[in-house]
């Protein structure tokens, strides 16, 4: 188990690291570096200086230490759009997007699991069928359409949810919460599904090949033949080892959804990272650029980490290394 | 001997069309009614697409034959100013709907073909080589893949983008649209398509015919192309439809994002994004057409990949 | 064949058919046989002529499409196909115990052994999640498992080949069935680990007056473990009765053909005797005698009419010889 | 009560002298006022200051200051505050600099009396300070913000994101592009003057059109500051909805850089083709300014002949004449000038500042395709298109431009005159150079005799727009949707004063 | 063909095998060992395995599952490398082979046939594609006419109708397709053949077909043969010789008929023993006990003897050597001691 966790964990450290060259040549030869640290109106004494401070002279590896460094001190460099450190404005936007990003994973997990084993198990049923093929609607129209559709329907049709902002937020100091206000929570349902939705098709897509495919093992048959009942058999023994295979891409899925939630935010004018980013894209901010992407690789890796650790809970092959090897 | 080679029987076109036809796949195929109007509509789209400098009343791409006074013409009413009449009317800049939606559809199957090939082709390629090699050749690639799959398309989009905002003039921003759209697609969607295949391979590479093969003393490349990868290839097919949908619609989100094909040049993607500022104004043609083309394509797109996956799939027959 | 009252089970004309593009597939024809409480009934027959078919069509769980088109199994007077899928979920492991070839797949790879022994034996018998434990570990005990008790924490990858293969029978028996079906309970098995599975199956089948339907290939394993033997080609009988009549003189041109192609460890044959001709696909079954190409004797009538199973002997055979013809055959 | 308006821009700083930008005095007007200001009517009224004058000396102006005004922090507003803030508006990074270029010296006189000496008579010195917000002296100087944030550089003051005016409401939260919250002021000096019955203003940040109409339709917000052209209607034919709109004091045009030998942005190697007169006459006439109107508008703009918006002193008819849409006369003047086969070029757009800015550029590149012009259009937005227009970085561009001192000078000041340098004469010139026109446009500064200054102007407007450098295309109107409890009247300027809204 | 070759000395093994060893190594990852101590674990799954085949004979190699008999078949074809030992092919050691083109000259000399019929052929190329790749590698023929032709004469060899190559390997029943399998090995004219457990995929009667064909080709082309097989009636049928091996050591080599009359090695007896006959109807035989030890960790001394009903302590430390008794090897103490 131990070495099980440090090898995942060392291999995310790896992923972090090659995040960080990408991010670190987005500055290096991209952005100037200096303007990054000092603002483009300091004197050339200034940049000289800080050249030197930097290492900026010295070999690319030794460079790219340094910025590692940095990196793990907190130190992301200056917004060139707003002349604030990079660190403040994510932190700000930051828990925005981490609580839309979670219900959307709640979101897409409930009922992707929950369709797809209902399709599975009512394979042949109209039911099942239709929301399968509604399902691909999900995934065939741009996510942005869906958003405004659904503000369209919501909002101003039915008037019973809130269009854009996350509406009531309370201050814990470091984090501001839309969990703990009714304004808060139905702000968060639109957003939440319109980033969700698309996950959620693809688990329940997922699940339901994966359910069919476990539905026909040998464990099933003989589990039917001594006479387990339906429930027993299919939420017991085949959900269980659906579960399995499907964990891992789980993870990948859950995984982008902060990157995922760019669109979501434009959509609803929701103050997270994804709106700030597409404002340093579009002012080529390669500070905030660079730190977004950090940013989304962390989530990522986080999450994954996550999925692994809960994939070695559930299979019990693992712990004695039969499976070790993940594929 | 020579008898014996002129004893093979010779199998005509025709009873290799009709063996097609006859095939499990084909039966399946016209077993499924969905299937059949999904098949219908790509084939549609796709002849639209061909044919858009033959079928479409104006070139949307060439400004010049625009006229500003057609704009925002309701389908099938003559416009208030010009008496023009367009079947599915026009947008805000006199363009004609369903001329821009053949032309759009051209940018963005272009765009769907084009990064789903290139996807395929990195991935077929380390897939199997990471398959057939192992060891430290398969780490490595499957390394990459997993950071590969950190950044999702539209992630690796923008930050293309951004750069090249950065670092090229702007001429050649237009130009250069499309071919990034490909590469940032193309370049995020590989892993898919890696780590199917490796996962393919290393069960192809212990079978028996396999073995068989490099007894014979086949070289590993040979073995890999000849034996491994057409085994490899219906899994391919099958995500490779899925994946073209969804790089369709990824062209059309980075189009909203702001960072795909310039609005002068249109894709379906730019369509929607130019649409859907009219979704509540009363000019409801010029964003439910293109969006209904783009539905319609992504999901009989998705619709033929759901089929390809249970017909190739011997458990689910 | 007559419904006598004191068989276990009895199989009337039993049709097992899949519905497929290019028509109807009979995979399994008008099969009928009884079984007496405690006796052992081999089936063998080449691969696909439709063994496992038969075992999994008895209790109810053919995979659709397919399905029971028509005929019936009674057991012990009631009868089970048709019954309503809660009732023959009743009769499942309670009544009719089931072994499948594979061991490796068998056995739930995620759960314990212990926690599939007593999930199956709470949804049958009534008793407390103790005393399940406590039936679990006699039960392990009994197919030969040493340390039961602490075996039961295990999971099915920490046991060999022939011990998750004891643990599926064990599971099979937890309710003390009537009838167990083991469908080539040892072909993914070692030589060695084979006997001595064989063993422990007939061993508690007999202590407990199991009947058992043995599928197989191995016509040894017959030999040595069932009282009577069907012989199946082409989703017919072609063959049953007692095992020592059907193996010493094989009645049915097939079954002779068979009994052949062993290979006998004995007897030093510098050919084997080899039967033309490959199986036919179920597509492919040809008209009256679904033999009638690679047979030898064949003559007009079998090409065109089905022969009916009658009694000869001791056992009953579907082939239009006549009884000299028959057993002068199966002398030279 | 509380009303909730949004627009789909944020002010880009909380510092009243770091730009001149419509966009921020909008929200900068509710917390700081100027001495002067203009109201709903585009009357200059009194604010801090009660009244203004010309002293004996023409040269010098004298302000009698508002007595017991209090800043939100409690200090009292003084002429030391006048003084301070013109001079902070001086200062080398205030880009409010260029409309004080006049001044020599701000002179206290009594605690409410204040005398701003110019360099030569300025008669319209008043209609430069209308969105010049006074700031507290004390305060300033404790936070450290005596100098206005250099906003090019992005520097990062407390001035920024903190406020201390003396205006009707305080600010209380400020999240930059996402909302800012305001509270009614208690000891504002209007209370009884103005109806004030708005205790709390939530002003959101709604780039997203369709989403902004929809928080307006669906009642999440009282009050949407810019209307997308085509949704006026829906909105207006909504039950419990109110449209109001009129013509904005802002003219929109495409400006050309005439003055380089090569342009970057071009496929003409060599040779300026913008240099040349008659292409310019050639995009003058190939622009269709009623199919812009009606089509790209919905109606809501008026076609116009020159940068000056009608009102503003300088302004005539004649100037204003329209130049035809003629393709024929445009394509004669391209082979004219040797551009028969046409050329291409880049123009830059601005995508969210105007109404509808993108679509127009969109629609002129059609219209030009048409004369052989083929323009590549790169559309991004106002943050990064402004930059290089100062910088005089590109070549072909669409600008929008209001006149806050509704006097023609403003408009040949800083788009006529030669470049001298940032925030100063001709910084938004597309380096057009005419030594004439740069003298009377000097002498307008100073030119008291009104007469005598009204004929340099009429003349050097007529020179600026005879020289094409900036193609006029309208002047656009404002939409202000709000829910008809509310009626607000629209402001030349597109800035309300919540003050004066009442509520029904 | 063969049997244009001049004739070999009758006393030349055609392929001799010597001190055969090969070990996998089946540790835990490296970071796993560091952090739970475990050491690096190799398997031995062959182990000083010495036999060596006539021309025109056949060899059976027999043993229970995992006893390494599929690892001496790779070896021998050049699948996997051996870690010790010599395989000598006509005189050749393959092992040392260094040079591309001579391994390619030896190799078509020999063949393997597969154990599963399903997996062995590629199903998505035509039959006749399948026969004719030995014979476009090795570049024997290049003439497609020519190629055509003797593939259709390999068709007819295995007793297919040659008009079956446009066909695809699924549209074939098992038994056909191990000829086919058994067409392709003989496409490159070997004179070798190592089959591995070439029908224990198949029916009794398709096997029965398979084995006569091998029978017949062997007669017909002075083949020889390696064959591997579990099921001693096969072996018993089929070869001149035999070893018998056991987690990866030969316990027994003899000819055929000495074997099964009178095995030596209490391991063999006990496999004869297991094997269920026909002629045993109803008797009761008594099972073997125990089973395969782990062959990661195996038993010390003797591998047999945790099952052996005649270990003794020197059993259990000493591993028998192989020894000549009779016309055949013998590797146990007990036979050594007399005692068996
Ligand atoms: N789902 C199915 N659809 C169509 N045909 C089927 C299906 N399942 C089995 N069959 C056919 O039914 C026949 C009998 O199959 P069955 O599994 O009973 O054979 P078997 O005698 O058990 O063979 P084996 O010894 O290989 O297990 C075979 O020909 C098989 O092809
Ligand atoms: N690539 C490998 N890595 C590690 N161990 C291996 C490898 N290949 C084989 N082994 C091990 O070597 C031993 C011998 O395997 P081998 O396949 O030769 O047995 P076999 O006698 O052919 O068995 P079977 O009858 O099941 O085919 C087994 O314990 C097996 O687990
Ligand atoms: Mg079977
Ligand atoms: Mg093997």
């Amino acid at each position: 188990m131990l070495a099980f966790v440090l090898r995942r964990l060392f291999q995310a450290i790896l992923v972090m690291l090659v995040v960080a060259l990408v991010s670190f040549s987005l500055f290096r030869f991209v952005g100037d570096p200096i303007s990054v640290m000092v603002g483009q109106e300091a004197t050339q004494e200034d940049r000289e200086r800080m050249r030197q401070e930097l290492g900026l002279d010295q070999p690319f590896p030794l460079q790219f230490a340094a910025y590692v460094g940095r990196i793990v001190q907190g130190e992301f460099g200056i917004s060139y759009r707003v002349g604030r450190p990079v660190i403040d404005l994510i932190a700000e936007r930051l828990p925005a997007t981490l609580e839309l990003a979670f219900c959307a994973a709640i979101f897409a997990l409930v009922f992707g699991v929950g369709f797809g084993v209902f399709t599975a198990l009512r394979r042949t049923r109209f039911s099942a069928k239709a929301i399968m093929t509604f399902s691909l609607i999900g995934v065939s129209l741009p996510t942005f359409l869906i958003g405004i559709a659904l503000i369209y329907l919501f909002s101003v049709e039915l008037k019973i949810l809130p269009s854009f902002g996350r509406g009531q937020v309370v201050d814990l100091g470091v984090w501001t919460t839309g969990f703990l206000t009714v304004s808060g929570l139905k702000s968060l349902v639109l957003p939440a599904i319109t980033l969700g939705l698309f996950q959620m098709t693809l688990i329940m897509r997922l699940v339901r090949s994966e359910m069919l495919e476990v539905l026909r093992a040998d464990y099933i048959k003989f589990a039917r033949a001594r006479g387990l009942s339906d429930r027993a058999v299919h939420f017991g023994h085949a959900l269980k080892n659906t579960l399995i295979p499907v964990i891992t891409i789980m993870g990948i899925k859950l995984g982008s959804l902060v990157a995922f939630a760019i669109i979501t935010e434009t959509v609803f004018q929701w103050p997270g990272v994804g709106f700030l980013f597409i404002s340093s894209v579009q002012s080529v901010d390669i500070p905030l650029m660079a730190t977004y992407l950090l940013l989304v690789a962390l989530f990522f890796v986080t999450i994954n980490l996550i999925v692994d650790m809960l994939y070695f809970i559930v299979d019990p092959r693992l712990k004695s290394g039969a499976a070790l090897a993940r594929h | 001997m020579r008898e014996a080679s002129t004893a093979l029987p010779k199998v005509s076109l025709r009873q290799k069309l009709h063996k097609i036809w006859d095939s499990d796949i084909a039966y399946s195929f016209r077993q499924s009614p969905v299937t059949m109007a999904a098949g219908l509509v790509v084939i549609l789209i796709f002849v639209g697409a061909l044919l858009a400098p033959l079928l479409a009343t104006q070139d949307p791409f060439n400004p010049a034959g625009l006229n500003l006074m057609d704009g925002k013409t309701p389908p099938l009413t003559a416009n208030e100013f010009t008496q023009n009449v367009y079947l599915l009317g026009t947008d805000d800049q006199g363009r004609d709907v369903l001329s821009t939606i053949l032309y759009g559809s051209r940018a963005s199957l272009l765009v769907g073909f084009a990064a789903v090939g290139l996807a395929m082709l990195i991935g077929v390629t380390l897939g199997l080589i990471a398959g057939y090699r192992g060891g430290i050749v398969d780490s490595i690639i499957m390394r990459i893949a997993d950071i590969q799959l950190t950044f999702p398309s539209i992630l690796v989009a923008m930050m293309i983008f951004g750069v090249f905002r950065g670092v090229l003039p702007v001429q050649s921003h237009a130009t250069l649209a499309v071919p990034v759209l490909i590469l940032a697609i193309g370049l995020s969607d590989w892993p898919q398509y890696a780590r199917t295949v490796r996962g393919v391979t290393l069960v192809e590479r212990n079978k028996e015919y396999v073995q068989a093969a490099r007894v014979i003393g086949l070289a590993p490349l040979t073995i890999m192309i000849r034996h491994v990868l057409p085994n490899v290839l219906g899994p391919v097919l099958v995500i490779g439809t899925l994946g073209l949908a969804l790089a369709i619609i990824a062209e059309a989100t980075l189009s909203y994002l702001g960072v795909g094909v310039p609005p002068t040049q249109p894709s379906l993607g730019t369509l929607i994004r130019i649409g859907q500022e009219y979704i509540a104004s009363g000019e409801w043609w010029i964003l439910l057409f293109p969006s209904l083309t783009l539905l319609a394509l992504a999901l009989s797109v998705n619709l033929l990949g759901d089929w390809l996956r249970d017909a190739l799939n011997p458990k689910l027959r | 064949m007559t419904l006598s009252s004191e068989a276990l089970l009895e199989v009337r004309d039993l049709v097992v058919e899949f519905p497929t593009r290019r028509g109807v597939l009979r995979a399994v024809d008008q099969i009928s046989f009884s079984l007496k409480p405690g006796e052992v009934l081999g089936l063998v027959g080449e691969s696909g002529a439709g063994k496992s078919l038969t075992g999994t069509a008895l209790i109810g769980l053919l995979e659709p499409p397919g399905r029971i088109a028509s005929g019936t199994v009674h057991l012990k007077g009631l009868q089970i196909n048709g019954l309503p899928p809660e009732e023959l979920r009743k009769v499942r492991g309670r009544r009719i115990g089931m072994v499948f070839q594979d061991p490796l797949t068998s056995l739930n790879p995620l759960y314990r052994v212990g926690e599939q022994l007593i999930e199956t034996i709470r949804t049958h018998l009534p008793l407390s999640e103790a005393e399940a434990r406590q039936r679990a570990v006699d039960l392990l005990v009994e197919v030969g498992i040493p340390a039961a008790e602490k075996r039961l924490d295990s999971y099915p990858h920490e046991f060999s080949g022939g011990m998750r293969q004891r643990v599926v029978i064990a599971l099979a028996l937890a309710a003390e069935p009537e009838l167990v079906i083991a469908d080539e309970p040892t072909t993914a098995l070692d030589v060695s680990v084979q006997a001595q599975i064989i063993a422990v199956l007939k061993r508690l089948c007999r202590e407990k007056n199991t009947a058992v339907i043995l599928v197989t290939h191995d016509m040894g394993v017959i030999a040595e473990t069932a009282d009577r033997v069907a012989v199946m080609y082409a989703g017919r009988i072609v063959e049953i009765g007692p095992v020592r009549d059907v193996i010493k003189a094989p009645r049915h041109p097939y079954t002779k053909g068979l009994m052949g192609s062993i290979p006998d460890p004995e007897v030093e044959a510098e050919r084997l005797t080899q039967i033309p001709g490959s199986m036919p696909r179920l597509a492919h079954i040809p008209k009256g005698c679904a033999f009638n190409p690679r047979c030898s004797f064949a003559f007009d009538r079998c090409r065109t009419e089905r022969p009916p199973v009658r009694t000869v002997g001791s056992g009953s055979v579907a082939c239009f010889l006549d009884e000299a013809q028959l057993t002068g055959e199966a002398r030279s | 009560v509380s009303f909730k308006m949004a627009r789909g821009q944020d002010a880009t700083t909380m510092d009243p002298h770091a730009q001149n930008s419509g966009q921020n005095f909008n929200l900068l007007h509710q917390i700081y006022e100027p001495l002067v200001h203009r109201d709903n009517d585009a009357k200059l009224t009194p604010a801090l200051a009660t009244a203004w004058k010309i002293t004996a000396d023409p040269t010098v102006w004298e302000f009698k200051l508002r007595p017991g005004v209090k800043f939100h922090n409690g200090n009292s507003f003084n002429a030391d505050d006048v003084v301070f803030s013109l001079t902070r508006a001086m200062g080398d990074k205030s880009q409010m600099k260029g409309l004080l270029t006049s001044i020599e010296q701000v002179t206290k006189v009594d605690d409410l009396t204040v005398n701003v000496k110019t360099k030569g008579p300025n008669p319209l010195l008043v209609n430069d300070l209308t969105n010049l917000f006074m700031m507290d002296k004390e305060w300033s100087e404790a936070n450290n913000v005596v100098n206005s944030q250099d906003f090019n550089a992005k520097e990062e003051t407390y001035a920024v994101r903190n406020t201390n005016g003396t205006g009707p409401y305080v600010l209380k939260v400020r999240e930059p592009d996402v909302r800012s919250v305001l509270a009614a002021n208690p000891a504002y000096w209007g209370k009884g003057q103005f109806p004030l019955k708005v205790s709390e203003i939530t002003y959101s940040v709604i780039a997203a059109a369709p989403t902004r109409v929809a928080a307006l339709l669906s009642g999440e917000v009282d009050f949407v500051q810019d209307v997308p052209v085509q949704d006026i209607a829906r909105i207006a034919g909504t039950n419990g909805m109110r449209v109001n709109s009129g013509a904005e004091n802002r003219s929109i045009f495409f400006s050309l850089n005439t003055g380089d030998a090569d342009l970057k942005f071009d496929t003409v190697e060599g040779k300026n083709p913008l240099a040349d007169l008659r292409v310019r006459q050639a995009i003058d006439f190939a622009i269709n300014r009623s199919a812009i109107q009606k089509v790209v508008m919905s109606g809501q703009s008026t076609p116009s002949g020159t940068l000056l918006p009608p009102g503003s002193d300088g302004y005539t008819k004649e100037l204003d004449a329209i130049t035809p849409y003629d393709l024929n006369k445009a394509k004669a003047l391209m082979k004219d000038a040797g551009y028969e086969a046409g050329f291409g070029i880049t123009m830059h757009c601005p995508n969210n500042r105007y109404v509808n800015d993108e679509k127009i550029c969109q629609a002129v590149v059609g219209m030009l395709g048409q004369i052989g012009i083929k323009v590549t259009l790169e559309a991004r937005p106002m943050a990064q298109h402004s930059p290089q227009i100062i910088e005089g970085a590109i070549d072909f561009y669409l600008l929008g431009w209001g006149v806050p001192t509704f006097d023609g000078e403003y408009v040949l000041k800083f788009l006529y005159h030669s470049r001298e340098g940032k925030g100063a004469y001709g910084s938004y010139n597309p380096k057009y150079s005419n030594a004439e026109l740069d003298g009377m446009i000097k002498s307008l500064a100073t030119e008291t005799d009104k007469a005598k200054r009204d004929a340099t102007m009429a003349k050097a407007l007529k020179i600026a727009k005879d020289s094409l450098v900036h193609i006029p295309v309208h002047n656009q109107n404002i939409a202000w949707a709000m829910k008809a409890n509310y009626n607000i009247p629209v402001q030349t300027e597109n800035t309300f004063f919540i003050k004066y809204v009442d509520v029904k | 063909m063969t049997a244009a070759a001049p004739k070999p000395e009758a006393s030349a093994p055609l392929l001799t095998v010597d001190g055969l060893r090969c070990v996998f190594d089946v540790s835990k990852p490296w970071l796993n060992r560091v952090l739970e101590g475990a050491p690096k674990q190799s398997l031995q799954a062959v182990d000083n395995v010495g036999f060596s085949i006539p021309k025109g004979e056949t060899f059976a190699l027999v043993g229970e599952s995992g006893s390494g008999k599929s690892t001496i078949a790779k070896m021998i074809v050049g699948l996997l490398r051996p870690t010790e030992g010599a395989i000598r092919f006509d005189g050749t050691d393959i092992t040392k082979i260094a040079s591309a083109a001579e391994m390619r000259r030896l190799r078509r000399r020999f063949q393997m046939i597969f154990q599963d019929p399903y997996a062995s052929l590629n199903p998505r190329m035509r039959v006749d594609t399948i026969i004719a790749e030995p014979i476009r590698a090795f570049g024997l023929l290049s003439d497609e006419g020519a190629i055509a032709a003797r593939v259709a004469e390999l068709l007819r060899l295995v007793r297919l109708d040659p008009a079956d190559g446009v066909k695809f390997p699924h549209e074939f029943s098992g038994g056909q397709r191990q000829r086919i399998a058994i067409a392709r090995a003989l496409a490159g004219n070997p004179e070798f053949l190592v089959c591995d457990e070439p029908t224990s995929a198949l029916d009794v009667s398709v096997q029965a077909q398979i084995l006569n064909l091998m029978k017949d080709l062997q007669a017909e082309f002075g083949l020889t043969y390696l064959l591997i097989s579990h099921n001693l009636a096969v072996v018993r049928h089929m070869a001149t010789r035999v070893g018998v091996l056991y987690l990866g050591r030969l316990v027994e080599v003899a000819p055929s008929r000495q074997l099964f009359t009178t095995p030596r090695h209490p391991y063999t007896r006990m496999l004869l023993d297991a094997v269920p006959d026909l002629a045993m109807t109803g008797r009761q035989r008594q099972p073997v006990q125990g089973e395969i030890p782990n062959p990661i960790n195996p038993p010390a001394g003797c591998h047999y003897h945790p099952r052996c009903p005649l270990a003794t302590q020197r059993c259990k430390q000493e591993t028998p050597a192989p020894r000549p008794v009779g016309d055949g090897l013998i590797a146990c103490h007990a036979v050594e001691e007399g005692r068996a």
